[in-house]
């Protein structure tokens, strides 16, 4: 016997990312990030007891989610264990030793995991002014960086940004002082980083994905994996977790799979 | 120290200020009165700092052509989109950018507060475009105690900040309730200080703040009260951000016709505007 | 996460810990039992950072002969007088002495917490002979943006730093009463965290705190609850110091045979303890 | 008619010293600041209404004292129109337009209005460690800086401090970025500073105190002005407040004149 559950992107996106993530970790995240606090949230609730998670800008420690809210600023997050001052978060994420895991994402994600949130096209007259990195730039000095995108198209996935909010695995000498990107997460596939190039490589395909479509909407040439696996859809419990905490629907917005 | 927002702009915004800060994030805690007030008078600045994540205020100052150079880390509308004016003004060149990011902006505003020259970025930060892009506010130089090379970066010292606080009490004593972002670090790098306030303070309220919570009085220069004043923004313990209204103005202001518009339609369109 | 004092300063603190910071500030929330806990364990330092201005905690340790060197900017007794055991300490020279003031401690202890590489101080303070004491501490180099000459400090990032809250909750998020001084800052900036606290916190407590009197769990690697443990220095908000104590602790540390007599009373002369 | 009002030496310096603070201004006071908390106090009462004030260490701004406390940092000074953090009070001293009056002192203190709390004799092996000088190399950044001292003799008051923990006006070239010192209060008078070479001016002589007495009791030799005044006692009024403020007597222990 077998019961059909339907779930959105969002809903997949989210159990996908809540994964990524370990007991007594801490993760941090910026704006229009209703995703990756659903997904630190739903961590808690089954797989990384104990996660520590900092609601970028509203400086919330551990916010409630209930309900998941829009904006990363809403006053609702500081129903939280903990508050800390936006001054504060900045120092957190400058000391380098104490974020394991920072979400990003941009307007424009290339091979190297660098993301960009600035000028698309020239610096001076862009194409598409983006609204700005925040504190993408801080990626450098996190544990490891899961990057994450609401679309999977040429005009996202670049071979190369043409401005570096966020840095990903520099091309020259040279290192971060922090882990570097270490997953992306789009509504079609997820991808790792190869170990010994640091160029994107395909790691799963979401259930009903071709590796055609994934290639079509990507601007570069992923590496591809020995196998390719179906990445593992959202258990009837994350799902359930997810709709608990998400009565407005964020994360149902999107196509249901 | 109690003004109108009228007296506020015309006493304390001259004319060409050199460079005004403007608190909130995102759609919070944007004191919109005083920024309505600044397009209602047309008051041009040569330079703008936003907080970390700005959206409604910068984008109207910037839209009705008041804003020579922009220096902020974002301006958008989060889920609800692009900033629209911030756009076509950075697309068309209308507006330079001053990217920083909110290292720079923080530890920028801690300078300027603390009346230190400048500030040291932890190292990694040089690895974004950001510094790049922006060499006059960015130089790359040798740590005396380590040899290494490090990114510093300029002070931040608004001659003019706006920023909004729940109440205030007679001696301009004020105090933010949810959160305050970067509202009292700006405050406190600025010298002249406008606290647009949702209402006053009741006997005890102030006394009765954590230190966090409260900016002293001897820090403001004037309070406008302004009730519901952050709208369509949110006011943290207030209310909430008004979304249609945000969306409304997002529609509009695609076109320059319509953010005329909008304008006209929110009595911003005062004797002297021209589309 | 919850140890005893013994347990937390056995296991966090090792002999020989390279640079530990202690809390509270002059006879006010000084984290006493966990600096009992060092004397009863002989546990030496190479360099003892004060807050601004320490007193007993800062004296014993040092009294003790726990600690080479000491970096401060004060450590005293304010009305009762002079810290007995810190001056024969340093008139002999069997303590170094790291002159700083309170902006290099407090700048240094923001850089140590931020990643920052050092910080620039105001101009002015190179005037005073904080600076050229300590050479080692301090540098004066070129400012990138005026070509002005600076003073720099090098940033502040103790391995270990002990200090006091009211109460913590079961994940170690804790919170401060009253004045908390320079102490969410050197938790901020330290690498180990021991917190000593009154009691466990009530359900709700912390979350209705404002963020600037709580330190999350995340930064914090041990509780420690001790009731009454900041005496004879005060506890805000719990209770007042004792003065009486304090006053027979700086007339009875004036000679070594009496500081001797003073731990010895107050259970610190543990075995292997020479006076 | 008159009536005989006794005053101790605390109560007298704080009324001078409230005297030299106006309306509106920002003061700001280190450690053992029982004596400039409750100057300030009385001027708010007086002769500057709308004073500011910052206790030192505990952040409090314009407490209310009520009653007076000898520790800098005691709780009871959190009874006050407003508190600050102390890491901003250091931002607040930092800013240099802010703190009009600062009220330092020192185990030393010399003719250019030098003050030292640290070592007196050899830097590393000193005949006396001073406990240190807190935020005293601030005062370089204050609009003016009122020196106070309970003790007036030849150890204190030196030609040249060993160290300076506060800078005073500068012997060489250069100048300090703030005012500079304007007034030194004493238990036996008030000193000013010569407007041309800087050094300290006898002002005034405390009611009853001789000229040779201070002359006797100071290590250098202070210009002396055309005509010396006597300082005016401490008013009826001045001294009612100050009683009301000070239930513990903390001004009264010293010598009543």
């Amino acid at each position: 016997m077998s019961v059909t559950v339907e779930y959105s992107t969002g809903e997949l996106m989210a159990a996908v990312m809540a994964r990524q993530l370990r007991p007594g970790e801490v993760a941090i995240m910026g704006a229009v990030s209703a995703l990756p606090q659903a997904a630190c949230r739903l961590a808690q609730l089954t797989t990384a007891p104990g996660l520590w998670f900092i609601a970028g800008g509203s400086g919330a420690v551990n916010p409630h989610l209930e309900p998941l809210v829009a904006s990363s600023c809403d006053e609702r997050l500081l129903d939280a264990d903990a508050v800390m001052t936006l001054p504060d978060v900045i120092l957190v994420e400058g000391r380098g030793d104490l974020i394991d895991v920072f979400f990003a994402g941009g307007l424009q994600i290339d091979i190297r995991g660098n993301c960009n949130l600035g000028p698309v096209g020239s610096w001076s007259h862009p194409t598409l002014r983006g609204p700005g990195g925040v504190g993408l730039p801080f990626v450098a000095r996190a544990g490891r960086v899961v990057i994450y995108s609401m679309s999977h198209d040429r005009r996202t996935f670049v071979e190369h940004v043409d401005f570096v909010s966020g840095p990903g695995f520099p091309a020259g000498p040279g290192g971060l002082p922090g882990g570097g990107p270490s997953l992306m997460v789009t509504p079609l596939c997820t991808m790792d980083f190869d170990p010994g190039t640091h160029l994107a490589r395909l790691a799963t395909l979401h259930p009903g994905v071709t590796l055609e479509q994934v290639l079509e909407a990507t601007g570069f040439a992923p590496i591809l994996p020995v196998k390719l696996e179906t990445t593992p859809a959202p258990t009837p419990e994350e799902l359930s977790i997810l709709r608990r905490l998400d009565s407005a629907g964020l994360l149902r917005r999107g196509a249901s799979r | 120290m109690f003004l109108s927002s009228a007296e506020a702009i015309e006493r304390l915004v001259p004319e060409g200020t050199g460079f005004l800060a403007v608190g909130g994030m995102h759609m919070h805690n944007n004191p919109m009165e005083l920024v309505r007030e600044l397009v209602r008078r047309r008051r041009g600045v040569r330079r703008l700092l936003t907080s970390p994540s700005a959206s409604l205020a910068a984008d109207l100052l910037i839209g009705a052509g008041l804003v020579d150079e922009v220096a902020t880390a974002y301006i958008g509308f989060e889920h609800l989109g692009l900033a629209p004016a911030y756009r076509r003004a950075a697309e068309s060149g209308a507006v330079t950018v001053l990217e920083l990011c909110e290292a720079a902006i923080v530890h920028g505003l801690y300078a300027g507060a603390g009346g230190l020259p400048f500030t040291a970025l932890p190292p990694g930060l040089e690895l974004s475009d950001v510094s790049t892009a922006n060499p006059e506010h960015f130089h790359t130089i040798t740590d005396p105690f380590t040899g290494e090379r490090v990114l510093v970066a300029a002070p931040l010292r608004p001659d003019v900040a706006l920023i909004h606080a729940l109440a205030a009490d007679e001696r301009g004593n004020v105090f933010f309730a949810g959160a305050h972002f970067t509202d009292r670090l700006m405050a406190m790098a600025a010298k002249t200080v406008i606290v647009q306030v949702e209402r006053m303070a009741k006997a005890g309220e102030i006394a009765a703040q954590r230190a966090d919570g409260v900016l002293p009085g001897f820090l403001v220069t004037a309070v406008v009260v302004a009730p519901r004043g952050c709208l369509p923004t949110a006011s943290h313990r207030a209310y909430g951000y008004d979304e249609p209204a945000l969306r409304s103005y997002l529609k509009l202001s695609r076109t320059e016709d319509g953010f005329a518009e909008y304008l006209q339609i929110n009595g911003m369109a005062a004797a002297g505007v021209t589309a």
